[in-house]
């Protein structure tokens, strides 16, 4: 309904009985924008989404739309649109009824409602199930009606709970382009849930990253690839390998990182003096698998397990001083090669260690990799 | 067994049979048909062919005498007359409150006990109620009377007015123990998406729960209006029986009890019968239009 | 209590066709349905009677319910084979229905002379004794009505006359009350006592007979408010104002007075020319019971029948006087009869009952015909009106 | 996870959720609100003038009785020999009702998930007992249960309870059962379970709130059903509610506190059982309870 | 329940109504096989899997274990694990309920079920959320109950149905090895439904592609990855660069084709005469950037469109002749950079083009990519 040119959440907190689902979370929305709520499993992110759309009352906080409180509107006032992880279709509307639902609220005019409604239903590709009721559709098919019936109306803001997850690659990078497409060409502003980092990367200008709750990250794709906060981030933004170690030297930027036998270079994020305890982090694709020659930054390994992954492998090997790395590559190699594997030292990112239980059960250069 | 043969294996008959909907979950209609077959069909039969068999003239004479006789004839009209109305407040009366009662509040558990208890009353307990309530020198009059609200005392009783809160009364926490629980299977997301697609209450209401609860309604309206049709002692207590409340079982119950004339009196029966049929399946024909599938709720 | 096996109710097993032994072969399980409320006046009999003759009946049961479903009850029973029920105490209404229907056993004349007391019958009871022809037994009477009821304070003159009655009706209106004559005793009294009183051609014969009788009802019947589907309810609204003057019998006259649900200053008046249209409950037993039993249900009437067991039936005024024998004084009557009487009776029924004719009830045909008519014309007659 | 936060005191307090629903349906709910109490003023004076009456002496153009007394609920419970009738009639609703869920349910279970040949002709048949009054068939029932000697005691008088409630049982389940999504029941089988197991480990307690519904409904039906109860009683299988309607519609004379003080012990007998049931089971329980606004 | 040696559909089809969604599925599972079917939203797989699963009646066809006819026995005799798209978990029992509740009907000792469960709990990481009920869990931990009840009596069979579809992906990741793991170490045969290929790839032993019912193509994952049997196959399986041309020449094994002006090099699947129309198809992965002098089997084109996808590229060019290609390089290109695009011959599928609809609206290498 009404545009805007900021959404601000202050302090936004959701308790369920005792337990904590989201706390504080302080967001700025630019009109425009497009923001992925990025996180594992059960770490706030639908959350954060009832509680913008006003189906979740908050336990603390507020919400504003430029000078307006809107956390006290009922969701129908927002004029949100939001797509349901659970899809939430009407049972009893056929699918071209499910989709016009919310320009029938709307009372636009007959012909219009038809016209969008023909047009939602071929963006999501179901013009051959337009008069199925939704118990009737597979998976995936419900899963485009919700987007359909939640973008056709062209909220100011739409939000979007895993609207993907049920979708084919080809159909979800279809669905993806029309959602960035649509995103554009309609100037919405959106709040996308995923735990796909790939499609939080390639869609959204802006990532936010929860763990249990509380935001760990906010930044663009590129930060957050790169730099990863804190080791929780990386680990979630698939730095893989992740060992714990000592700083044997520190600059500041760069450190030498030592972990029974190892030493090696990587970039500090967060401060970090020598002596200090340290958490390493490195992508499986960033491992290059080298001749038996290269030692810059590099260990000897056995290969241990090797996974056919279409042009590349996924492979797993020890290293000498017992730390298991996932790699992947290209190179063909086979479970009991000897290797050298080796890191860029810009690849390598170290992090102090925090005290958590989670730090603790990350290996030390000798012990399984979790 | 159509077994594997050398060609694509057909469907094998317990498949076909269960494409058309028969396959032995329908063991589980045995015994509620058994049981009805073993003892209603029998007696009904017989209750039907002695309404065929009048004391005097041919099989349809009694019938005849029924339809021909305005006095008798008008027990239908009267009898709907309360009976309809009546359902239909109850339903209707029964959804709003229904639908406050969901999500939680303090104190919900009792309301919903409130509304429902008036179900134990039963019809003699309403009956001498409203009797003395409702009566001339009842509370409800006195207060009348001693705020100068009416200067005579309003006749509640004895009339059409009485037995239609003896309905209400006996009708509603029924109807809205039967609402509350239908209201409850539906799953309370469907509203929230409506709500984000900018409805109302009143359209998430109309659009999506109402529809959702409507086979629910339906199946509701049928009961309270079977129970209010056959309504009997009330009709005697607090109407006028020999008038204007002269319903269509007090005929049929005269018939048995006090003229001792069963034939006639299962002719009464059967036609009562068939009225409320009459009506039936047109609320089961427009709920077998409706949907009817899982409501989310507990699924 | 279990559901499963059930034990055979003590009547079903046994002959119930054969010779009928003096005493049962073994005592017997007597059922008592009691339709009248008439064990009321009579159990206080019956249970001295199964004290006293343990060898004939071991154990009564009573069950009571309203008279219009007895026939339905007994019926099933028969049609199955299977007479649980012993002994019947039923009013004029469900014995009728009963003959019709072929439900009891003709007690007469093959056991006359097991029941000696049926010879000392007053007149007005041995009337009411033709009405039931062979089936049943007269164990209570009572002249019954009708009779006028006021409340003094509130009605200081009652009339005392059909014109007066009438007169005052139409002066009063909505102060006279009687209940539906099918749902009430003292209402069908004044339906059938009427003909009586307005001199009509025929009282026997409520279709062409009572022309004066239905003109009068329908005229009076534009006074009257409503008709209550029961007694208790005209008595009620005397009580509390909403009915200045209804329609009674002996009975109903004393009897709420002793409960408290009518004031005990509440009076009676008869109408000028009245008859008393008396009103009686027998004991019938229902075709198929055994031998065994019929035995012991014709000992225990004889014992019934006998004049210090007909004193109980003074009760409490209930269905006064209530025995349907001679020669029983209140005074062989128990100590709580005595003082509910003595306190609420009043001296003037004595010459009442002596001074004016009694009258059987129409039969059950005509019976049946009235009430349908008075349905129709007097009382569903209210609709039209508004 | 790192220390509890206190909100910094510059953050705006939550509005309290509970208002805004208030604000947001206020008219409605208060029509809704101002009907219903005014239902249950009126509903407790009707009961109320019952109850004062039962134990009033006498009570004429008054506002309250002269006296009170229990001897009318004394009387009643000699004349009727209340404790063995109330005995009887809990005996036979305890068992009208479970029978009638257990012969009911399935059924129900089967018209609403099912649409087989012949369906609409079965549904007639469930939908005839209700339809007609005991007066057609409730003689020749009895004759039947006499001659299979079932009559005359409490199986008789369960089994021609059974055959309004049963097909009750069966309409008000069905819609019930259709609200449930068949996918739970599927997911029940894969995990082994047969249809037996999945009805009472899965179906019942997600029917709960219907069960109850309609066991609440067949028990007042039950405890109320004249007409089949005493023509297939015996002496000793009597229920409360015959007794009830000889003491409100026998011959005879009969106080009207002593009709009201049996209509009370009547209620009083059917609340027992109602408080009894609604306090193992809530009726408005969700199951999907979390799925409903929280609690505020 | 009873373990087999072999599991085999015979013609297995289902219609709704008019619409087939399953027609003649033949294939046969080996004990302890991993079978992934994959295909589009609504091709049918879900129906399929219900089918073996004896939830839904087949309308023709039978299902064979060794030599017991067993889709005419119900789904509980059938002993058989699933779990659903929809998770379908029981709302009124807790997580720990619904996870034992395959024990249970087993009637295991409550010693066993307790320790089973426990161990099935602690597998999909949900420990703290024992106690909670469906509704009170996220989307992703919901799904992860959903897994445990089916694996934890360990069934002969296990069906899956898009498990993961919402989890993030380092769970993702986590689970798949799980899933892995216990189909080795438990023995079960696994019939595993994804949209996702990698999924597919790296946890199948075969994988049976469908298409709007009917299957395409059986085979290993290497099979499907480099030799898909026909183009749209080859379009599912992330060939997303798809165009039209004629054949040139051809030696049955190898082909030129051309299309306005680019003469390609590829490799033949299936039989193509010079001539013939066919479809080429290429992954982005497989189109290399090489500089402006490379000339054998390359085109020269513009790059249009750059994303940030972590360490590579996703980029759109679009050729001299019109032709829209999609590409992924660790390359940096930008927007308006000229490059020369090269495949690989043996990278380069040659086609032949089929009669439908949807080949009509392939691109010819005049005309937009879809
Ligand atoms: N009950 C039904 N009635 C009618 N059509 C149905 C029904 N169930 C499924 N279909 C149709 O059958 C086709 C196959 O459905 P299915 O659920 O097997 O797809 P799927 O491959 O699992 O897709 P997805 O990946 O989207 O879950 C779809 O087109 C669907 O619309
Ligand atoms: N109604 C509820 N009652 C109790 N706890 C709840 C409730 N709803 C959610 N939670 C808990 O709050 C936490 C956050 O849930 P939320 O649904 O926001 O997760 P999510 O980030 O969306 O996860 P996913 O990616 O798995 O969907 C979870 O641990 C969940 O168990
Ligand atoms: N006057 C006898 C009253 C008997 C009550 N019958 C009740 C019928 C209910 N349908
Ligand atoms: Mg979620
Ligand atoms: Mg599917």
């Amino acid at each position: 309904m009404s545009a805007f040119s900021q959404l601000r959440l202050d302090g936004v907190s959701r308790r369920f009985g005792g337990q904590a689902a989201l706390t504080e979370l302080d967001l700025t929305i630019e009109a425009g924008e497009f923001i992925a709520l990025l996180g594992p499993s059960g770490c706030g992110k639908s959350t954060a989404l009832n509680c913008l759309a006003g189906l979740l009352p908050l336990t603390a906080g507020s919400i504003w739309q430029d000078e307006r409180r809107i956390d006290t509107l009922p969701p129908e006032r927002r004029g949100f649109g939001m797509v349901f992880q659970s899809y939430a279709l009407f049972p009893h509307l056929t699918v071209r009824a499910n989709i016009a639902f919310g320009l029938r609220m709307r009372r636009l005019p007959k012909e219009e409602t038809r016209r969008r409604t023909e047009e939602a239903v071929r963006l999501v590709r179901l013009e051959d199930h337009v008069d199925k009721l939704p118990g009737q559709l597979s998976g995936g098919q419900q899963q485009r009606v919700a987007i359909a019936r939640a973008v056709v109306f062209e909220p100011s803001l739409v939000l979007m709970d895993e609207p993907l997850s049920n979708l084919d690659a080809k159909l979800r990078l279809e669905m993806r382009t029309e959602i960035r497409r649509l995103h554009q060409s309609l100037g919405l502003t959106t709040v996308y849930v995923t735990h796909d980092q790939e499609e939080a990367l390639s869609l959204a200008d802006r990532l936010v990253v929860l763990r249990e709750g509380r935001v760990q990250q906010i930044g663009s794709p590129r930060e957050l690839h790169t730099r990863p906060a804190n080791w929780h981030v990386a680990d979630f933004m698939g730095y893989r390998n992740l060992w714990r170690g000592r700083v044997a030297q520190s600059d500041g930027a760069r450190a030498t990182v030592e972990s029974s036998g190892h030493r090696l270079l990587g970039e500090v994020v967060g401060g970090l003096h020598a002596g200090a305890d340290a958490v390493v982090a490195v992508r499986p694709e960033d491992i290059r698998v080298d001749g038996p020659g290269e030692t810059r930054n590099a260990m000897s390994a056995t290969v241990e397990v090797v996974e056919y992954q279409g042009r590349e492998l996924a492979a797993e090997a020890r290293t000498d001083t017992g730390l298991l790395l996932h790699l992947r590559t290209e190179q063909r190699i086979a479970p009991g090669d000897q290797v050298k594997l080796a890191v860029d030292p810009q690849r390598l990112l170290v992090y102090p260690a925090d005290a958590s239980a989670e730090t603790d059960r990350l290996p030390h250069a000798s012990g399984a990799t979790r | 067994m159509s077994g594997a043969g050398p060609d694509r294996p057909l469907a094998h008959w317990q498949h076909r049979l269960a494409e058309r909907g028969v396959d032995r979950q329908l063991w589980l209609l045995v015994p509620a048909l058994v049981f009805v077959i073993a003892l209603f069909l029998y007696p009904f039969f017989y209750g039907l062919t002695l309404s065929f068999q009048p004391t005097k003239g041919g099989p349809l004479s009694d019938y005849a005498r029924f339809f021909s006789d305005s006095y008798e004839r008008g027990t239908i009209w009267i009898t709907l007359r309360l009976a309809l109305p009546a359902a239909l407040l109850n339903v209707l009366a029964a959804v709003p409150i229904a639908y406050r009662m969901r999500g939680r509040f303090r104190g919900k558990r009792l309301v919903t006990t409130l509304l429902v208890v008036p179900i134990t009353l039963g019809t003699v307990l309403t009956a001498q109620g409203l009797l003395n309530f409702l009566g001339p020198t009842g509370w409800f009059n006195r207060i009348l009377l001693a705020t100068s609200l009416v200067d005579e005392p309003v006749r509640l009783t004895h009339n059409y007015w009485g037995v239609f809160f003896s309905l209400v009364i006996t009708g509603f926490p029924f109807a809205f123990l039967l609402v509350l629980s239908y209201l409850s299977g539906i799953d309370p997301t469907l509203e929230r998406a409506a709500a984000t697609l900018g409805a109302d209450w009143r359209r998430r209401f109309t659009r999506i729960t109402l529809p959702l609860l409507m086979p629910g309604l339906a199946t509701t309206f049928c009961l309270t209006f079977v129970l209010a049709f056959s309504v009997f002692p009330s009709a005697v207590l607090v109407g006028n029986p020999a008038g204007e409340t002269r319903v269509i079982s007090l005929a049929a119950y005269q018939a048995a009890y006090e003229q001792y004339d069963y034939p006639y009196a299962s002719a009464i029966a059967m036609i009562m019968g068939f009225v409320e049929l009459v009506i039936i399946a047109v609320v089961l024909a427009a709920r077998s239009r409706l949907y009817t599938g899982s409501t989310g709720g507990k699924g | 209590v279990g559901c499963g096996a059930p034990e055979a109710p003590g009547d079903t097993t046994g002959d119930t066709t054969g010779e009928v032994p003096q005493r049962p072969g073994k005592a017997v399980t007597l059922n008592v349905l009691d339709v009248a409320g008439n064990l009321q006046l009579t159990q206080a009999m019956i249970d001295e009677f199964v004290s006293k003759n343990p060898e004939v009946i071991s154990r009564v049961t009573y069950s009571k319910a309203p008279a219009p479903e007895l026939a339905g009850k007994i019926k099933a029973q028969q049609g199955a084979d299977r007479v649980d029920i012993g002994l019947v105490l039923t009013g004029v209404d469900g014995l009728a229905a009963g003959i019709e229907q072929g439900l009891w056993i003709d007690v007469l004349p093959t056991f006359q002379d097991r029941l000696g007391g049926m010879r000392d019958y007053l007149a007005p009871a041995a009337a009411m004794q033709q009405l039931a022809g062979n089936a049943g037994v007269t164990v209570t009477y009572y002249p019954s009505g009708p009779l006028l009821e006021y409340l003094p304070s509130r009605l200081a003159t009652p009339p005392t006359s059909a014109d007066a009655l009438l007169a005052w009706a139409k002066a009063n209106p909505r102060k006279f009350q009687y209940a539906r004559p099918a749902n009430s005793g003292p209402g069908r009294t004044f339906l059938m006592g009427l003909p009586y009183i307005l001199g009509d051609s025929n009282p026997k014969d409520p279709t062409a007979g009572w022309d004066k009788t239905w003109a009068f009802l329908k005229e009076l019947g534009q006074y009257v408010d409503y008709y209550p589907s029961g007694t208790t309810e005209t008595m009620k609204n005397l009580a509390n104002g909403t009915a200045h003057l209804i329609v009674s019998t002996t009975g109903w006259d004393i009897n709420p007075r002793v409960l408290g649900t009518v004031p005990k200053e509440a009076r009676i008046t008869p109408i000028d020319g009245f008859h008393w249209v008396t009103d009686a409950h027998y004991a019938v037993m229902p075709k198929g019971v055994s031998t065994d039993t019929q035995a012991a249900v014709l000992a225990l009437l004889a014992f019934m029948l006998t004049p210090e067991q007909q004193a109980k039936a003074y009760d409490e005024g209930y269905f006064y006087p209530g025995p349907a024998i001679k020669e029983v004084q209140l005074s062989s009557a128990p100590q709580k009869s005595q003082d509910a009487i003595r306190e609420f009776g009043r001296p003037e029924y004595d010459a009442l009952i002596a001074g004016n004719p009694t009258e059987v009830p129409l039969d059950a045909k005509s019976l049946v015909a009235a009430f349908s008519r008075w349905d129709r014309e007097i009382g569903g007659g209210k609709v039209k009106q508004g | 996870m790192a220390t509890t936060t206190q909100a910094p005191p510059a953050r705006p307090p939550a509005t309290s959720p509970d208002r805004r629903r208030r604000i947001a349906a206020r008219p409605a709910a208060w029509v809704v609100w101002g009907v219903v109490v005014f239902f249950f003023l009126n509903l407790l004076g009707v009961v109320a003038s019952v109850l004062v009456s039962s134990f009033g002496q006498r009570w004429f153009d008054t506002w309250l009785p002269d006296g009170y007394t229990t001897s009318w609920y004394a009387r009643a419970w000699d004349e009727f020999a209340l404790l063995q009738v109330i005995i009887v009639t809990l005996e036979v609703s305890v068992l009208v009702v479970g029978l009638s869920l257990v012969i009911g349910v399935p059924a129900a279970y089967a018209l609403a998930r099912r649409s087989f040949p012949g369906k609409r002709l079965i549904f007639l048949v469930f939908l005839l007992p209700i339809l007609m009054p005991p007066i057609t068939y409730g003689i020749p029932l009895a004759t039947v249960l006499y001659k299979f000697g079932l009559a005359g005691h409490m199986s008789g008088v369960v089994l021609a309870n059974l055959v309004p409630s049963v097909p009750f049982v069966i309409l008000t389940m069905t819609p019930f059962i259709e609200q449930i999504d068949p996918r739970i029941e599927s997911a029940a089988r894969m995990c082994g379970a047969g249809l037996r197991t999945v009805f009472l480990r899965v179906l019942t307690p997600l029917l709960v709130p219907g069960i109850l519904a309609s066991a609440i409904l067949v028990l007042v039906r039950t405890v109320g059903m004249f007409e089949l109860t005493f023509l297939t009683a015996g002496p000793d299988s009597q229920t409360l509610v015959v007794a009830l309607y000889y003491s409100m519609s026998a011959s005879g004379i009969r106080a009207q506190q002593s009709v009201d003080a049996m209509a009370v012990i009547y209620t009083s007998m059917m609340l027992v059982l109602l408080v009894v049931a609604l306090r193992y089971v809530n009726p408005t329980q969700l199951v999907a309870q979390v799925k409903d606004e929280p609690e505020h």
